[in-house]
């Protein structure tokens, strides 16, 4: 049964969302979803043991072989992947009770978790693919059940932001099918490994260009990446609490992910960063979107929205790094996915208790927050001392990995920026801090802290963030290999 | 060739585009979008994809056009007249286009037998239906076997349709709760 | 259009009609132009149509939402599972070649079982959208 | 003439773009919707028309072995778009309902500006 | 594990878990304050145990953290030195912390003492830190756990000052002095700390000098102008807090951090080849003047003695800087006098806001009468810092004197000799004030000394003063055995 976990890895919860559905009953689609993502962690698990042990895995569809069949691919870039998305939908599904309960009405709680669960599969799939078309399918899977579960959100603004998102969401999807389409007409194949090799010959066609050209703008817009970027900020701020955790901890890598993928595993690392002006573009469009995107954190006076913009900033922290177009950066920018998938699960997570607790996430009732709730405050601050990249945290790692990278190709201005730019994400997180504790709080507040089920997934992820801040061998073992296998040299 | 009933059609089709963007009745804007549809399925015939044109049909101008005018019966049938300047937009259009465009000078020319796409993968298809599958329509064996896996992706997004739709529209209409005055 | 004799007279021949067309694209899917998917749609109209004359009452009676939804999950459930029975049976997901003695046969039959499960799915979404969508009132 | 085989591609483009204007510069969300559907419809036409081979037929099976078919992949592809863009036309219509509902409007410069003073 | 390596780790648990504990036993305050004396006297004890290993040899692994720098600790003179340095203040700022505490009724207190234990574990980590990320971990884990004492009460200026306080601090610490690191490491491939140097041979001239200015101002806890601000900020802590932490722990984390670069990093003899040692040279002496001045000019007694502490630093730092080895040792003996002068004086004003409620200078007049053993303590105090015999600060000052003169730099001698005049000026006239000039009519009538806790604690300090004057190789042996690199 090990060789059938690339397609057991998708198609668990795949078929999980349906059996949500049938059962009716909220209760028993919680616990179905728990025990789904606990297994697919556990499979995101072995596969990375094998994928460490043997190298790539290739698992071929209804037994036809590519590229006649869709064929995944499972190697040490995508199974980051999948641990990241594995790995936040087990710890945020069994936080998720008490929100939910909290702001879904209780009929809707079975769809409610099946949609949680379309949404992981359509990332899981994204993860696993190695078909451009495949890819197409379960970007949609996610991004419909992502729309309606943004639309969940108690305020009606929340309406809008999810209407947006699938107005610009579709406009990227139908931008990539509409690259894709030119890169077929050209190879007739869909098979990522397949194309590369056939479009090899033909990469100075304009139609390759122009195709090139599509994708990125098309999956650019689901990464959100600055000035594409204008979904985010209310879809993460309106959202139920719980969508706004697993979204900003996974889907916007996500796309990412399948960009870098489509870019070097298609176009090769040489074309994409030689041929084309790639790095002077994103060193551009990501030193931008971090000034601008941190700087407008600064000054939001909502948890919710000052984390979706830091989100923006950070990703394009991972585009910087990839930008730096070297092996380090592009490792070390995988480890940023990575980290930054901890970090802000686990601010979103304690955002979603405050939510609960206090009514609402605005600053202002955060005030004296830290006396009421301290474990959820100390918790927030931590997963914020990791957002800035403070030592021992897995960030520090992943920063320290891009800023290196920068050096090596004596790129010392941008090395700079980075390390200038983090005391941005100081000046967001110490204004939480101080309407946490420094603060007086209304005196009608109310007083409890979360309930503890709510509390050990939020912790995990912070001893998360500190653990491969500390220890940080098997990310950057993955993180190098696949940014070996990125560009194309041996690991 | 069909080369007059091609150009008459796509003429149609732009006609009916542009007069879509510039009417304001809602009704007879959704009835436009069926011809549209309509339009699109009959050149999918006239290209030899009979389920396209089938589904296309059935999609484009039934179900789409149902839920349209559902959708509005809820919410009313006229737009307003724009207000905003159309500059920005129009730039956009005008440069994606003008890309898309310029890409699509080096695509093999239209009908060519021998374009990459009928020399890899599909051929395959073509040859071993019939002794792999069995079956004669090349168009479900590909759907329902060689790429199977795609299409319980669409399945799934059926599903997630109709999932989406449900939480969306299912439950009671709830008061909203007023936006918080902080946010 | 409760009122009208004649809407509701052919409605009455039609539907069956429709209801027959539809099973017909589903079973005949493999040798011509249809399938699951356009086979749902057309069974999903017939309903809907139905609706249209005889009233929403009328079409949640024929089918009660309390059966579409499970059944809109219940169609996924069947392809999937039947990717898992040819895994069981030593396959790859969704092998179809595995799961009758013949490789071709397998393949048939597993192609008319994703078909059905695509059919069951494609009918009960649309007429669940169509529910919602006309079971929503005009706001007062 | 190679011009002649290109210039039908480049209709295509011009009725996406018809669509995508519709889609981005028209303030009523149905009306989005529908620039949308015509956007995606026009880029179903683009890939089928890529399936097409001179003189072709539709690849059903026939036991003449000189029958030429048209590329029957293009067409799956398109089947399975088509229906991905059905499902988000469902739930983006749902969605403009319920904003309705909240709101009193679908126009979008009045909702923006409603979200701007509250 | 090893002798060394149980004490290593002892220096890192006890006060992590003194912290843990003070956190979880709010409720009870006097057991809360029972575990933050006994934390505070057995990482003491764990210092004493460090000194007596055998070598002064030992490493403990702590985390692999990134590959080829792990996160280490190791016993070295230097580090020694500062650790028993901090913990043994530590015990009687604890004593003294009770006391006012509680005399002030301040609030959220666990926080403070939890908070104070973090801070020491961060101090130690810094002292002992095996090399260079190991010990720039520590000192970014001390600004952020001694923000929370310095933002302490809440109000709008308390959180302005935070601010000041660790923007100037991790902001630089992170633009320049993380920038530093990352250089150092992409040039010379290791971060250890090795006698003679790691750099020697792997970067130009001009690199080097530019790595040296990144590290001078990126250690903004050695408070070289222009990023001294953060100190007089820090002030509006509670003085607790300002005696151990702002005259000892933290701005001596920072002396002790470029004492560490100067000897390990680039070696002493590298260094004093440098030219962009001038601007460094310039910039602390014009840090000595012009804070020494402000401190003049300054009516606030802790923003006086936070200017003061500027200055002083700037002397340590420069010492080092001459790159001599017995001005460097100067710098680590003048490191511990000014630790012991300035926590009296700082103890000292603390004693004086609790008993009678003054902050400025010019209120203190007479107030020698009415708190004789606190201004008492005060006067031995400024002679330290001023480096006046019988005080240890006399022969820490002598010793950077004769290094400087010794390598032939003159620059240090002069600027120091104006330094001490400037100190005299600034200190001298609040003894004066207390003990010669008569009472304001608005009364100094109810005053009394300090709460016992509190005097206890800065008539030991004071009394410290004058013990290291008698025990001279105290100051000197640890560095000494630094700077030739025995072993």
């Amino acid at each position: 049964m090990i060789g059938q976990l690339p397609a057991l890895q998708v198609v668990v919860p795949l078929l999980a969302a349906p059996l949500c559905v049938v059962l009716r009953n909220g209760t028993l689609a919680w616990l179905l979803a728990v025990a789904t993502s606990w297994a697919a962690l556990a499979m995101a698990v072995v596969l990375t043991g094998q994928v460490l042990a043997g190298g790539p895995i290739a698992y071929a569809m209804g037994g036809w072989l590519p590229p006649w069949g869709i064929e995944y691919t499972i190697d040490s870039f995508n199974v980051l992947i999948l641990l990241i998305i594995s790995g936040s939908a087990a710890a945020i599904l069994p936080f998720a009770r008490h929100s939910v309960a909290d702001e879904i009405a209780p009929e809707q709680h079975a769809r409610f978790y099946s949609a949680f669960l379309l949404i992981m599969t359509g990332l899981l799939g994204m993860a696993a693919t190695g078909d451009v078309f495949n890819l197409f399918v379960f970007i949609e899977i996610s991004s419909i059940a992502t729309y309606a579960a943004i639309a969940l959100g108690r305020d009606r603004r929340a309406l809008t932001a999810a209407f947006n998102y699938l107005v610009l969401g579709t406009v990227g999807a139908t931008f990539y099918l509409i690259g894709v389409g030119l890169l077929y007409a050209v190879t007739g194949t869909l098979n990522t490994a397949d194309l590369a090799s056939r479009i090899a010959p033909l990469l100075e066609s304009r139609t390759v260009i122009v195709g090139f050209a599509f994708i990125s703008v098309g999956l650019m817009l689901k990464v959100a990446l600055f000035p594409l970027h204008q979904w985010l900020p209310n879809a993460y701020t309106y959202a139920p609490s719980v969508i706004t955790t697993f979204l900003a901890a996974t889907a916007t890598k996500v796309a990412l992910y399948s960009l870098l993928r489509v870019a070097f595993a298609v176009f090769g690392a040489g074309y994409v960063l030689e041929r084309l002006p790639t790095e002077a573009i994103l060193l551009a469009i990501a030193g931008t979107a971090i000034v601008v995107a941190s700087t407008t954190a600064i000054f939001q006076k909502d948890l919710k929205r000052l984390l979706a913009w830091s989100s923006l900033a950070q990703v394009a922290t991972i585009v910087l790094g990839v930008g730096i177009g070297n092996a380090q950066g592009l490792a070390g920018a995988l480890l940023h996915m990575f980290s930054h998938a901890l970090t802000k699960g686990a601010l979103f997570m304690a955002a979603a208790v405050f939510a609960l607790r206090l009514g609402g996430t605005s600053l202002e009732r955060l005030q004296g927050a830290g006396r009421r709730m301290p474990w959820t405050s100390a918790a927030l601050v931590l997963a914020g001392l990791s957002l800035v990249g403070v030592p021992l945290t897995a960030s520090f790692v992943s920063k320290w990995t891009i800023v290196l990278a920068a050096l090596e190709r004596g790129w010392w201005p941008v090395a700079g920026f980075i390390l200038v730019t983090s005391l941005l994400t100081l000046a967001y997180v110490v204004r939480v801090v101080e309407a946490l504790y420094f603060r007086p709080s209304a005196a009608d507040a109310p007083a409890r802290e979360a309930p503890l089920s709510m509390l050990w997934p939020l912790w995990l992820m912070v001893a998360g963030t500190f653990y491969f801040g500390l220890n940080s061998s098997i990310p950057m073992r993955l993180a190098t290999q696949a940014a070996a296998l990125l560009l194309g040299v041996a690991p | 060739m069909n080369l007059v009933l091609d150009i008459a059609l796509l003429a149609l089709m732009g006609i009916v585009a542009i007069a879509i963007i510039r009417l304001r009745d809602l009704v007879a804007v959704t009835m436009l979008a069926s011809i549209y549809s309509l339009l699109a399925a009959t050149m999918f015939v006239i290209l030899d994809a009979a389920d396209v044109a089938f589904t296309e049909a059935a999609v484009g101008a039934g179900i789409s056009t149902v839920l349209m005018l559902a959708a509005l019966n809820l919410t009313g049938f006229t737009e307003k007249a724009p207000l905003r300047s159309a500059f920005v937009p129009v730039l956009i259009v005008i440069a994606t286009g003008l890309v898309l465009g310029y890409g699509m000078m080096d695509l093999p020319r239209y009908g060519d037998p021998s374009a990459p796409i009928h020399l890899h993968v599909a051929p395959k298809y073509l040859q071993d239906t019939g002794p792999e599958i069995g079956i004669p329509n090349v168009v479900t064996a590909v759907l329902a076997s060689y790429r199977g896996y795609d299409t319980l992706g669409e399945t799934t997004v059926i599903f997630t349709a109709g999932l989406g739709v449900t939480l969306l529209l299912s439950g009671r209409r709830r008061r909203r709760a007023t936006p918080e005055s902080s946010s | 259009m409760n009122d009208q004799p004649i809407a509701r007279i052919l409605t009455k021949a039609l539907v069956p009609l429709v209801l027959l067309f539809g099973l017909y694209v589903q079973v005949h899917g493999e040798a011509s132009a249809g399938g699951g998917f356009q086979a749902g749609v057309i069974l999903g109209a017939a309903v809907i149509l139905y609706g249209l004359v005889f009233g929403l009452d009328a079409a949640k009676r024929a089918v009660p939402l309390g059966v579409l939804y499970p059944a809109s999950g219940i169609g996924v459930l069947i392809y999937g599972g039947v990717g898992i029975a040819s895994q069981m049976l030593g396959g790859d997901y969704l092998d179809y070649g595995v799961l009758a003695g013949d490789f071709v046969a397998g393949q048939k039959l597993g192609i008319t079982l994703v078909e059905a499960g695509v059919g069951i799915t494609v009918a009960s979404v649309m007429i669940i959208v169509f529910l919602e969508f006309t079971g929503r009132r005009d706001p007062a | 003439m190679s011009l002649l085989g290109i210039v039908n591609y480049w209709v295509f483009v011009a009725l996406m773009m018809l669509g995508f204007y519709a889609l981005i510069a028209r303030g009523h969300l149905v009306k989005k919707l529908v620039g949308l559907s015509v956007f995606q419809a026009s880029v179903f036409l683009f890939y089928i028309s890529l399936g097409k081979v001179d003189g072709g037929e539709p690849a059903i099976l026939v036991d003449d072995p000189t029958t030429i078919y048209s590329n029957p992949l293009p067409h799956v592809l398109i089947l399975t778009a088509i229906v991905v863009g059905v499902a988000t036309l469902a739930v983006g219509l749902a969605l403009a309902v319920r904003i309705r509902e909240a709101y009193g409007t679908m126009e979008e410069d009045e909702i923006t500006e409603m979200d701007r003073t509250a | 594990m090893t002798g060394p390596e149980i004490w290593l780790a002892a220096t890192l648990a006890i006060p992590l878990a003194g912290a843990l504990l003070i956190a979880l036993s709010g409720d009870w305050p006097n057991f809360r304050d029972a575990i933050s004396l006994l934390s505070a006297t057995g990482l003491f004890a764990a210092n004493v145990m460090l000194v007596l290993m055998p070598d002064h040899a030992g490493t403990l692994a702590l985390a692999p953290f990134l590959p080829g720098a792990p996160l280490v600790l190791k016993i070295e003179p230097l580090g020694l030195m500062f650790g028993l340095l901090a913990s043994g203040l530590w015990i009687v700022t604890t004593i003294y912390a009770i006391g006012y505490m509680r005399a002030n009724e301040e609030a959220n207190q666990t926080r403070f003492f939890a908070c104070f234990a973090l801070a020491l574990a961060s101090t130690m980590g810094v002292a002992h830190g095996g090399n260079l990320i190991t010990l720039f971990v520590f000192y970014e884990a001390l600004s952020l756990t001694t923000y929370p004492l310095v933002t302490h009460h809440g109000t709008p200026e308390a959180r302005r000052a935070g601010r000041v306080y660790l923007g100037l601090l991790v902001g630089s610490s992170i633009a320049l002095f993380l920038f530093a690191l990352l250089w150092t490491w992409a040039v010379a491939g290791t971060l250890d700390f090795k006698p003679g140097g790691i750099l020697a041979g792997n970067a130009s001239a001009a690199v080097l000098s530019v790595l040296l200015l990144l590290f001078v101002f990126g250690v903004g806890k050695a408070a070289v102008m222009p990023l001294h601000r953060w100190l007089p900020a820090a002030m509006v802590a509670p003085a607790p807090v300002s005696a151990l932490l702002h005259a000892v722990a933290v701005v001596k984390a920072g002396v002790f951090t470029l004492l560490k670069i100067a000897v390990y990093i680039f070696g002493l003899d590298l260094l004093a080849t440098l030219d962009a040692r001038d601007i460094v040279l310039a910039a602390t002496g014009f840090t000595i003047l012009a804070a020494s001045i402000v401190a003049l000019r300054e009516d606030n007694l802790k923003r006086r003695l936070a200017y003061s502490t500027v200055s002083q630093l700037s002397y340590i730092v420069m010492a080092t800087i001459v790159a001599s080895p017995f001005a460097a040792a100067g710098a680590g003996a003048h490191l511990v006098s000014h630790a012991f002068g300035k926590i009296t004086l700082f103890f000292c004003a603390g004693a004086i806001y609790t008993a009678a409620h003054k902050e400025k200078v010019s209120e203190l007049n007479g107030l020698g009468q009415r708190m004789p053993w606190t201004m008492g303590a005060f006067a031995l105090g400024s002679l330290a810092v001023i480096g006046l015999p019988p005080t240890a600060g006399f022969l820490s000052k002598w010793t950077m004197f004769q290094g400087a003169i010794a390598a032939g730099d003159y620059a240090l001698p002069i600027v120091l000799g104006l330094g001490t005049l400037l100190s005299a000026g600034y200190l001298l006239p609040v003894i004066y004030r207390a003990f010669f000039l008569p009472p304001a009519r608005s009364g100094l009538a109810a005053t009394a000394e300090a709460p016992l806790p509190m005097r206890v604690a800065l008539l030991f300090t004071a009394a410290g003063c004058i013990a290291l004057f008698l025990m001279p190789d105290l100051l000197t042996s640890l560095p000494l055995e630094a700077i030739r690199g025995r072993r």
